[in-house]
């Protein structure tokens, strides 16, 4: 299939029938694992991501431990039939540089100084990919990270632009991430302060500053959905104090 | 530490134990409550989603076709793989699989194959050439224990929502993968001479000895495995295998055969 | 081939001439490696095995330590010529597996809380092999135990039945494994407790009743062999006193 | 006893930073010396040294024909491989690429991908079957700081050097990859809410963040990536990418396009 | 702990290689018993057992068709292994093979390939197509030092005893595998300044040297190998090796021209 | 191609035009790396390779240290693009032996016992590969650890010799190491002690006699070109002062 073949918007509405500037459905449910400290489940159109929050625990191998500070530890994981292609089982280069960028778009609201030489794990598994999961997986450790009660300064809140045709879309999907022409997912606090920020594809300086301001929408947009999911929990009193944790 | 707790907890299940009871005040051969969702995952050809109590596991099946193997140039091939993700439980870690992994992979594996519920014949494409190949993927999401059983019965309910994807394959067109058989795996621990069916995790954690019973929809038994470093008197274990053919038939009627 | 394809008696005896309920002959060697606290070879049949133990000795990794008792490690391992098509070196799936049910036949009869903090290793090399490669390992490993002189509650002794034509076969040879109905495999202590219990293919609930209890008889019969092998090298009165050790 | 060493070393940083100075001197948009050295390895159908201060990488292009990803049957294939060899610096440990490493390679291989400077469709030999493959690869030689934009620049040099060895493979007369742009990528790190680009590797160890443009020749953005646990204001994003474009700019007229 | 008792035990052999002795009563250029005993392994081409004093290495041979390398289209492949297995030696640990093993591996590979041994291009089966792939796989089950001239004699015994498995691949009738030398490897160790051959477990962990000889039955030198962190005077390779083709002529002429 | 098609003289003269016993031009330039302890980039004919040394330094993992020395680890590695067809990053059974026999042709005049529970790394790197990388290696080592100021009772040089078309040549080039007869590495101090030795090919005791003599040769050739390459670092003084330490 090309490029060319493709007419990514049919009387002004996206294939999905959504608009230019609108996310897809989002669904997020709080606590969904007995096992683990922290837990979440997301779907974002058709990704469905789950996290888990492991921690402050001890850290193995010793020689990890910092002295002043948690580590923490993001693994982003995709299961084998979450995909069109069946993927082998584990880590490639790929999910490497996720989980990084991941970590370190969480890392700088987590609290860390208060539980030295501990770990905070982030596990996510990608159980259904459909463009977008590493928005998705941060946005669902996010709330896990809280649902384990770890301090937080602020949420983090995770989105993608992207170009196809010429215009500037949010959330793209499948298709719009597969032929068009730029992708530019970020992760931010509700204040707007940007923690993750990568781009692919070709976009104008322009062009670029109205993506990032398409993305930092949806992901204000997203972080109220975040928040509901605590309130719902948490019930509104005790979730003010998550969120009391939460913003500076 | 994690020891003295589990010596703890082990003198604490003991105790309910000699009282006949078990923590969670189910009987010996009662097993939790267990629900199945199929075709959670559209990208997959079938899926599940199993829960037993707390326990949640994830099943999904990807086909394609490619070589088959030399000896069996007619034949389907299965493939089974486990995924123990460290997010299922703090015992879990990254990297690939442990020989806890393997085994259970093995055994879900063991289940499908010996109680010939997929018709492998049936899978050849061009004889010597090709073939379609499963792939049965197990994601273990949260271990609350007895997850073998779970993900044997994930593997079972996915492969019965499975859909042949042909015609991705320019191979005419899908077609629901045909079934000969449902195999139903049941587990038991020993402990205190008492066998508890369908263990949660701290029985599990406390018990010396576990026995799988896989059996086939026309009562036969198709495959066993005993783990644990602990023995079993031989009438424990005829004792295992008539509860499990029992167990296995309700499982089988209740959730499967719907 | 096909199982069609195979008769698998001829005026009552099978392919080998032995009758239903017969083991294939069975050598056992003991003490045959210099470097190892305890070894031993043996041969069943077309199988080829050689066992070692090393131990009670350090563990490392450190971290693997258990404060009460010895760890025990099994390892299991196919030498790349000993099958027709040739192995790739190293473990793989089924090699794993069998190590790990092995180490868990013989765990519960090693008196482990003697030697806290330390470890047993067992090694058992296929050199040959022609069914019923786990079994042997087994009989030699347990064998190779009692030779280093570490103290057992019991002998352990192992045998599978199988099922061909619709009829219960004692310690199954290749062609009875590969078309067969069934495999299992068993191994027990004099006394009649069973520590290794695995089955593959069909057995009626009767079939499976009358497996077990000929699998146990040829279990039996490989105990003697193993401790007349014992009592070769030891002698009666070191061996009774192994026998002592192994018999609760 | 790093972390003692570290603190100190970041409050001397800090307090030349307040007045307006950098360690070596440098404006905070200043790049240190750069020097390209094409073609020094004759038996890489391309190559280049650079030399960004005394940080240096290696840059190596071999190609060879090999089948097309079934979803691009008709386009040539990159694969982008880094080696953080531990001979470049204290810090890097013999081993398979770590994470460090793979973000390395992938931003690389980001900047030549997405600018679309090779010509993947001019790289088919026969469509479906065989197409050319190029491996892009990048050896850091010395850590002073900012291999990134070193080993991006050693990329496109390099490519800029290839000659496709057609007559090796009996696919007739060599001849210079054609290139379709000239990727620059350019890298800033925040420190005490000033940006400093092109860091050496005591600013890299100070600093929380890093942001990393590429830009085309035509101007465009094509490639971005945020790296280290900290968090950037969007004011400070556009002032990287504009000092960005210009800086890329520059680079690309006096090194690349000579 | 192993330190002390390795000084303690050096300096009693060293004592007795004052007053010309070795631990076991040997000569410094005398062997150990040697047996080899061929044809073990049923289900090999070919294999040998090789008792070397207490040392004992399997060798075993297996073949198939398979593809030529590309640079040597018209000759079969040799692919030598070593597994210094854990139940070998208290030293050895499971795992991939280390740098010991794979040194072995490749110094008996050496002597294989160089003596020229096996006539590799009549083992060809199409040219460019098709040859025969030799894997010479050896087995180290007990290490009581020297293993390397074990594995060598082990690996020229079993290619002396190897069937080229013709008719299992219907490529006509077996036929044994013609062999057109027989490298034998001698290994000496140096010590406070004397040189022993063929050195035990014992010796072998106290010399700083060792030096392996492969000579070929014609009397050349086609394969030499120097390890261990010590250094040898030009005068002590030159004696080693006229030694050493005496000593390979003896061990020829013995066991495998027999 | 074949032996039989290649001509290795032409008029007494080799391939490249040198004599018998002549060495290809070598480079040597020391402390070319600025994070390393010390450095050394060396040219030898088409070979062109680096080494860095790093040390004495603390041992990781801690089980590795020794307590009564250093222990000295070598890398030799080749760049993907430093051969004719390409080469799969990592290392591969051929580095693995050169690494060892490398690092123990260095080993004899480290003076470990200075630095005891340490580690003195050194790492090689093929950058162009064209026959002869490991004596290069180990010319470049040897300078590297002297730069590096790391105590040696002397320095060390490495040359081979090999046989093609029957006459013995020093220093071979690809093309007469791929269809030579016989290749023969060495590596010495300056006072002639042998610390590598490796050979393979045909060569008769007198030949072998001959190879090694001419490889001693010019392995005192390139002793004095590294000498020259640290006097015009370090200055005659500071050289000398290393000669001391070099010279036993």
């Amino acid at each position: 299939m090309d490029k060319s073949d493709i007419s990514f918007f049919k009387d002004g509405l996206r294939l999905d029938g959504r608009r230019a500037d609108q996310l897809r459905p989002i669904r997020i449910e709080v606590g969904v694992l007995a096992r683990a400290d922290g837990s979440c489940y997301i779907e974002m159109g058709g990704n469905k991501v789950i996290a888990a929050v492991y921690g402050p625990r001890e850290v193995h191998p010793r020689h990890l431990q910092e002295v002043t500070r948690a580590i923490v530890r993001y693994r982003y994981n995709m299961a084998s039939f979450s995909v069109e292609e069946r993927k082998r089982p584990g880590p490639d280069r790929r999910s490497y540089e996720l989980s990084k960028v991941s970590r370190e778009a969480l890392e700088p609201v987590i609290m860390t100084s208060y539980f030295p030489r501990s770990v905070i794990d982030v596990f996510v598994e990608v159980l259904q990919a459909d463009a977008g999961t590493r928005t998705a997986g941060i946005n669902a450790a996010a709330v896990a990270l809280a649902d384990a009660g770890i301090p937080m300064k602020s949420m983090i809140s995770s989105c993608a632009a992207g170009k196809v045709a010429d215009t500037i879309v949010l959330d793209p999907m499948k298709e719009e991430d597969n032929f068009g022409q730029a992708d530019l997912p970020i992760a931010m606090t509700p204040g707007g302060d940007i923690t993750l920020m990568q781009m692919d594809g070709g976009l104008s300086p322009d062009e670029f500053h109205q993506a990032v301001e398409m993305a930092m929408k949806g992901a204000r947009d997203i972080y109220e959905m975040q928040r509901a999911a605590l309130v719902e929990k948490y019930g509104k009193i005790e979730a003010s104090t998550i969120e009391v944790n939460a913003c500076e | 530490m994690s020891s003295v707790i589990s010596e703890i907890r082990k003198d604490f299940i003991y105790n309910l134990l000699l009282k006949g009871e078990r923590v969670d005040g189910r009987t010996f051969d009662q097993y939790r409550d267990i629900s199945i969702e199929r075709d959670v995952i559209r990208k997959a050809e079938g899926s599940a989603l199993v829960k037993l109590g707390s326990s949640q596991v994830l099943v999904g099946i990807k086909m394609q076709p490619g070589e088959p193997f030399q000896d069996t140039p007619n034949r389907g091939v299965i493939i089974t793989n486990a995924e123990l993700v460290p997010l299922a439980s703090p015992n879990f870690e990254p990297g690939p699989p442990n020989e806890v992994g393997i085994e259970l992979a093995r055994v879900v594996d063991r289940g499908v194959r010996e109680s010939k519920a997929v018709d492998l014949e049936a899978l050849c494409i061009v004889p010597g050439k090709q073939v379609w190949i499963i792939f049965i993927d197990v994601h273990i999401l949260d271990d609350c224990g007895n997850i073998l059983d779970a993900a044997s019965l994930g593997a079972i309910a996915a492969l019965l929502s499975t859909k042949v994807p042909a015609s991705r394959f320019g191979l005419g067109e899908d077609y629901m993968l045909p079934l000969n058989d449902i195999p139903v795996a049941t587990t038991a621990i020993e402990f205190g001479d008492v066998l508890m069916f369908d263990p949660g995790v701290d029985e599990e954690s406390i018990a010396n000895t576990k026995l799988t019973v896989i059996t086939t929809a026309k009562g036969e038994i198709c495959g066993m495995q005993k783990s644990g470093k602990g023995l079993l008197k031989p009438e424990q274990i005829y004792r295992i295998v008539d509860i499990a053919c029992e167990k296995a038939r309700e499982i089988r009627e209740k959730f499967l055969e719907a």
